[in-house]
């Protein structure tokens, strides 16, 4: 590594950047001094998340704490086995958060800054797909081993191959295919679909999975109404009558955050949900926001098997609770995919480092990163596709009912699907595997 | 006489300074300037305007068009050579702003703002619609190749830098030049009295036909820099919020001089990194916070500091 | 008989209910000095507009040396040689008395402008300061135009509008808004300094004292008709003239 | 003829809202030349304030009825006090500076206001739809529509018919028209320049409070939904005419119409069709539908 050239640059810059620079390169002296002694090695991890705009209250914000709740317990040794050894691999971690906000080019300014400035060992981060593409070759150039941790666009892996950058998150295939199974189990007789989804990529490349999916499944399926209103339109009377009006039997919807809970409250006071199926794809962080608000019946799921969706185990358990107790309020998906992202990065070292009492290389680290298979609170994640970079996992639709007596949101009907179920194999992009009907699909 | 050597001799100084500045730098302030300089000829482009009176809500119309035409002449007519790139991000943005002039032209102070907001904003639709480009999540650009030179790693990133700052301190040595000749300087006559001006023989929409081409033009070598650069494009650029930027970049900066843009944008991109990465929860109104100081402080702009002395008479 | 250097012909424009202009008939030979008088509201401006191309006449024809301009654009219209200047003074108020001259300058002393030739060549900056020295505004090179009095911006509006050296000038209103003790040398200046240029002069004026000294013929308006023209004695001793134009000046005066 | 009335009905609704949330914005420009975007952080401080107050209006178990009118509260008490923060702490300096550096200003303003709603609210959504779902949906044609919805179409209507009493009928109304047709003759004529600002500043961050206020109910508020809001809003009164109540009017309908129409009829064009609306409108009527071209006197 070259060190920044602190002298001859510092002419440039006014008075208060001069004393960060000065800082931050004390720091990395300090690091490196500090890594030669030997004394309670540091791990120093970038952790980018949305902490304005939109985004930030129902995936930045949660995915934060989770974070800050890993990091904690991960450098006191509290996360249940395989995990409680203390730090990972011995070192303590150590963060820099920074938002996701401002676009991508921004993103792309930030994360070198990360690398080059703050001089972090990983990056863990990234919930806009936009910022995923954007940052994937910069990991690249910069030789920085880095983890997606949430960001769902399939194209990351099917369109390149990267060395440094491993997403412990699946991508986003599964969560439409594994609702469109669902759907054609649970309502075999629905005739008719209508899509209301976001004008973005998000919202387009949901509709076009589900709607491709189900006509997979359902041959002959009518399309209603597809409908995309802007991003944080807020207003949807419009796009209710025309639900209305169309009468489809089952209504896809990948809306989140505020404007998910605006189509809920406008869509339920005008009888959306009395004649049909409605799915809200990624509904799941908002039910403990909206309880009784969201009328029982409703088809919502997770992106995984988080939240409610994840099984009993000694880790959930420790992480349900954990969280709980440190928030006020249960862990939602986002959540989940950010502690995974810290469980994946400590087994990923510790394999690495097994033996040498050290804190291993980066190189030895994707090494044992590739392929690895894990536990985490949500089950097991497996990195089988993109070259071992891509993860797998499981995944749960379930039908919401809301708890009157205990005042909680509860799931029936739930069903989960394999991995092998709901994503591609490898080398197989994610839409030529759905048009040709899910070939090579391993259901159980 | 001092002044036509200080006049060549200063800017040629300061060129060679940033070039081994760039070399000297570490790689995330090297990238920072990089965006810096590539988003100062965005600004440059809105000062060309704004001293003709008009401003611009919309110039992300140009960026997001100059950072696309580069993107697609990678990714689908496999161009590799950035001045080729550069040189079709601002060939189209120059095409768009010569169409759109004949109608843009007939419209002053705010409805000029609007409408140009609205057609920005047109384009930002239409690349959200466009799910083989990505939508909004945009695609990715490999390294170019310069003069038919395949760096890559650290050499591509002092390429990149290196063709950059050639490409600012161009643009900035010919706009000074063209502001101060006759058909530069009608800008502000145009500003200050367009009847006066037809009455003296010169057409005013065609003046600011020709000023808002070439200020496309810049725009359109700002987003094709940008896009080379950060090595992803995606409809943001062309978003309203990103042309708003730029007018406040441009207020920050000063109209003062053609460096005034490139100082601002340098002076905001640092101003933002840092409240990044020390108030990330407040970054915006460390931003707004700044704005409002600087316009009430420096009305003149961050170049104010540079003028020798203070303007005797202002405009009321 | 030769062809006249500006002729209108049967002139319409209306504003609504009113009529601006009704039938104007106007020849003007080369190098004449022509007044135009008439009360506020006759029609003088509204000529001038229509010449200039300001306004679009109703119905008629504008012909200068017998081509057809009618309809054309002020710009096209001062590329042909007929300039004028404006009641409210039409200047560059926040830029300095030289730019505004060189402003001018600059966009007349070429057909084609220059995008690399400097505004203030040293050439050019001469020029300007040999104008405002032929209008005796020297000493006001680098103020702002803000500050400065109206006389002074009336003088410097029609400075402006000679660089080009025009054939016709067309002059609306040249003393409006000025003190009485400064109206004659004023005119004075602005008359020897056109004369120089061999120009044709049509001046819009209210004083009959000013149009006495200064004009060889006078025009005058009344209700967007031309009520009479002829030389200067002739017209201001005209019953209808006395009538309707000078009794509303002596009126106005009051 | 079923999609028919949706579009008629949706349209209605839909310009109701757009002309609440953008008539304070239009009469601030009218008066005071000046481009709010704070218009939006005054619409999202509204809804805010009015989460906060419904949810523990509710949590008390006053009559609920008069929640309503807990919402006009809110607007006038939040339009007052940032209303006059923000004219007599910020732009009060300003005046007599460049347009364009005002809408920046108020920009700034804005960016601040939004931080400010972050630290308060945090970045989590809210919601207290009680007094949404408190009056049920009616049936036009078979079709649901909620009756608050319908409600706004009552209020929009108040606002403008309010708005316009007091311009055209009252004294203080008059000399606002005043000002606007001519500042300088109305200071000349002894118009307190100054108050009028101050006053008409206030009655637009209130009439933005308002929108907010009464939006809140109906969605979730996030902190993003001024950013939303304030294109829309502009897009709207630069469709009117700037400064313009009427064109406001007008311009919502325009808005409102063409979008419930796009959607459905033509879902894929939604996107485009404010931005598609205002090219047609200004390319036609370069100074939008309300506002004559005034030929310069020379």
């Amino acid at each position: 590594m070259t060190m920044p050239n602190v002298i001859s640059a510092s002419f440039l810059l006014p008075k208060r950047p001069v004393r960060a620079l000065v800082a931050a390169t004390l720091a990395l002296l300090s690091a490196a001094l500090g890594s030669q002694a030997q004394e309670a090695p540091k791990l120093k991890i970038g952790i980018v998340t949305f902490l304005s705009g939109g985004a930030a209250g129902p995936f930045g914000i949660p995915a934060r704490n989770a974070a800050e709740l890993m990091v904690e317990a991960i450098n006191n040794g509290t996360v249940p086995a395989p995990y409680n050894s203390k730090g990972i691999a011995g070192a303590l971690i150590q963060t820099v958060v920074i938002d996701e906000a401002g676009g991508t080019t921004k993103q792309v300014t930030e994360y070198r800054n990360l690398v080059q400035r703050e001089n972090v060992d990983l990056v863990i981060g990234y919930i806009s797909s936009g910022d995923c593409l954007a940052v994937a070759p910069v990991t690249e150039e910069l030789k920085k081993l880095t983890i997606f941790f949430d960001c769902g666009t399939p194209r990351i892996f099917e369109d390149a191959s990267y060395t440094y950058l491993f997403r412990t998150g699946p991508h986003g295939t599964m969560d439409n295919v594994a609702a469109a199974r669902y759907l054609a189990e649970t309502a075999p007789q629905a005739k008719s679909i209508a899509g209301l989804n976001q004008n973005y990529a998000w919202g387009q490349d949901s509709w076009a999975d589900f709607r491709l999916s189900m006509q997979a499944l359902k041959p002959g399926i009518s399309i209603v109404t597809e409908q995309f209103p802007k991003l944080g339109a807020g207003q949807y009377g419009a796009e209710i009558s025309a639900l209305l009006v169309g009468k489809p039997d089952i209504l896809h919807t990948s809306f989140w955050g505020a404007d998910l809970e605006g189509f809920v409250l406008q869509a339920r006071a005008r009888g959306v949900f009395d004649a049909r199926k409605v799915l809200l794809s990624a509904g799941e962080p908002a039910i403990f926001r909206l309880g009784a608000q969201i009328p029982d019946g409703t088809i919502i799921g997770a992106r995984g098997t988080h939240g409610l969706f994840a099984k009993p185990s000694a880790l959930n358990d420790w992480f349900r609770k954990a969280y709980y107790d440190r928030f006020a309020t249960p862990p939602i998906y986002a959540s989940y995919k950010m502690a995974i992202a810290f469980l994946g990065v400590k087994a990923a070292y510790e394999k690495a480092a097994a033996g040498t009492g050290k804190v291993p290389t980066q190189e030895a680290v994707i090494k044992a990163f590739e392929f690895l298979e894990f536990e985490t609170p949500s089950g097991k994640i497996r990195m089988a596709l993109g070259k071992g970079h891509q993860a797998i996992g499981d995944n749960a639709i379930g039908t919401y009912k809301f708890d009157k007596a205990a005042g909680q949101p509860t799931f029936v009907d739930v069903k989960y699907y394999a991995a092998e179920c709901v994503n591609p194999p490898e080398g197989v992009k994610s839409e030529a595997w759905i048009k040709s009907g899910f070939k090579g699909a391993k259901c159980n | 006489m001092r002044g036509p050597a200080v006049a060549i001799g200063l800017p040629f100084l300061l060129f060679c300074g940033l070039i081994a500045a760039g070399f000297l730098m570490p790689g995330w302030l090297r990238f920072i300037t990089l965006i810096a300089l590539a988003k100062g000829l965005v600004v440059l482009s809105l000062m060309l305007l704004m001293r003709a009176g008009l401003v611009s809500f919309g110039q992300g119309l140009y960026y997001g068009l100059g950072a696309y035409a580069a993107g697609l002449g990678v990714n689908l007519l496999k161009v590799t050579e950035a001045l080729a790139l550069l040189a079709l991000g601002v060939a189209v943005a120059g095409a768009v702003a010569w169409v759109l002039g004949f109608l843009l032209t007939r419209y002053r102070e705010i409805f000029f703002a609007m409408l140009s907001l609205a057609f920005s904003m047109i384009l930002y639709g239409l690349l959200v619609k466009s799910s083989a480009l990505g939508s909004t999540d945009g695609f990715n650009l490999p390294t170019p190749t310069f003069l038919g030179f395949a760096f890559a790693g650290t050499a591509a990133r002092h390429a990149l830098f290196v063709l950059t700052a050639s490409v600012a301190f161009a643009a900035a040595l010919l706009l000074h030049r063209y502001l101060g000749s006759t058909r530069g300087y009608l800008g502000e006559a145009i500003r200050e009295n367009e009847i006066r001006v037809e009455y003296l023989g010169a057409s005013v929409r065609g003046a600011l036909h020709v000023k808002y081409v070439l200020s496309a033009a810049l725009a359109g070598a700002g987003g094709a820099l940008t896009a080379v650069a950060t090595g992803h494009i995606d409809p943001d650029l062309a978003y309203w919020t990103t042309s708003g930027e730029f007018v406040f970049v441009a207020i920050l900066s000063g109209t003062g001089s053609v460096a005034a843009p490139f100082l601002g944008s340098f002076v905001f991109e640092m101003i933002r990194t840092y409240a990044f990465a020390y108030s990330p929860n407040t970054w915006q109104m460390v931003v707004g916070a700044t704005m409002l100081l600087v316009i009430i402080f420096m009305p003149g702009g961050l170049w104010s500091l540079f003028r020798r002395r203070p303007r005797l008479v202002t405009r009321s | 008989m030769s062809t006249p250097i500006l002729e209108t012909r049967n002139l319409d424009k209306a504003f609504g209910a009113v009529i601006a202009a009704a039938a104007v008939n106007v020849r003007v030979e080369a190098q004449e000095i022509v007044g135009v008088i008439g009360a506020n509201g006759a029609g003088k401006t509204t000529f001038v507009n229509m010449v200039t191309g300001y306004l679009t006449p109703d119905a008629g024809t504008i012909l200068y040396r017998g081509r057809d301009i009618t309809a054309l654009p002020p710009r096209e219209i001062t590329r042909l040689g007929i300039c004028r200047s404006f009641q409210i003074p039409q200047l560059f108020p926040g830029l300095t008395v030289l730019d505004n001259v060189l402003v001018a300058l600059g966009i007349a002393s070429s057909r084609r402008l220059g995008f690399w030739r400097a505004l203030r060549s040293p050439a050019r900056i001469e020029s300007a300061e040999r104008l405002l020295a032929d209008y005796g505004l020297s000493e006001f090179r680098d103020r702002m135009i803000t500050v400065l009095p109206q006389g002074v911006r009336k003088l410097l509006d029609i400075a402006m509008t000679t660089v080009g050296r025009p054939a016709i000038v067309l002059l609306d209103e040249p003393t409006s808004g000025i003190s009485v003790e400064e109206k004659f040398p004023i005119m004075t200046t602005i008359l020897d300094a056109l004369r120089a240029t061999e120009a044709t002069i049509m001046f819009i004026e209210h004083d009959m004292e000013i149009v006495e000294r200064h004009a060889a013929r006078v025009v005058a308006f009344y209700d967007g008709r031309v009520i009479a023209d002829g030389p200067t004695r002739e017209v201001l001793t005209n019953a209808d003239v006395r009538q309707y134009v000078i009794g509303a000046e002596l009126h106005r005066r009051r | 003829m079923l999609t028919l009335v949706a579009i008629l009905v949706d349209g209605v609704i839909y310009s109701s809202w757009l002309f609440i949330v953008s008539a304070g914005l239009t009469l601030i420009f009218g008066v005071m030349k000046i481009l709010n975007i704070a218009h939006g952080g005054l619409y999202a401080l509204g809804a805010y304030t009015a989460v906060s107050a419904i949810g523990s209006y509710f949590a008390g178990g006053y009559p609920p009825l008069a929640s309503y009118a807990l919402l006009l509260l809110v607007a006038v008490v939040v339009g007052l006090v940032f209303g006059l923060l923000i004219e007599r702490g910020v732009l009060r300096l300003m005046y007599g500076r460049d347009e364009i550096v005002i809408v920046l200003v108020t920009y700034g303003v804005f960016l601040i206001i939004e931080d400010a709603i972050k630290v308060i609210w945090g970045a989590s959504p809210y919601y207290a739809s009680q007094p949404y779902g408190l009056l049920g949906r009616v049936q036009i044609s078979g079709l649901a529509f909620s009756v608050y919805d319908l409600g706004l179409i009552a209020l929009a209507s108040v606002t403008g018919a309010l708005l316009w009493w007091g311009l055209n009928r009252t004294r203080n109304g008059k000399l606002l028209l005043a000002v606007i047709h001519d500042r300088e003759i109305s200071a000349a004529m002894g118009v307190d320049v100054r108050r009028v600002f101050t006053v008409t500043f206030v009655i637009g961050a209130m009439l933005g409070a308002l929108g907010g206020a009464f939006t809140a109910p109906t969605t979730s508020v996030v902190p993003s939904i001024g950013v939303e809001l304030i294109v829309l809003a502009f897009a709207v009164v630069v469709i009117g005419g700037l400064g313009s109540i009427e064109g406001a009017a007008i311009g919502a309908l325009v808005v409102g119409i063409s979008r419930a129409s796009s959607v459905h009829l033509l879902p894929e064009a939604e996107l485009f069709v404010i931005y598609g609306v205002m090219s047609l409108v200004l390319a036609f009527r370069p100074q939008g539908l309300f506002r004559r071209v005034v030929a310069r006197k020379i």
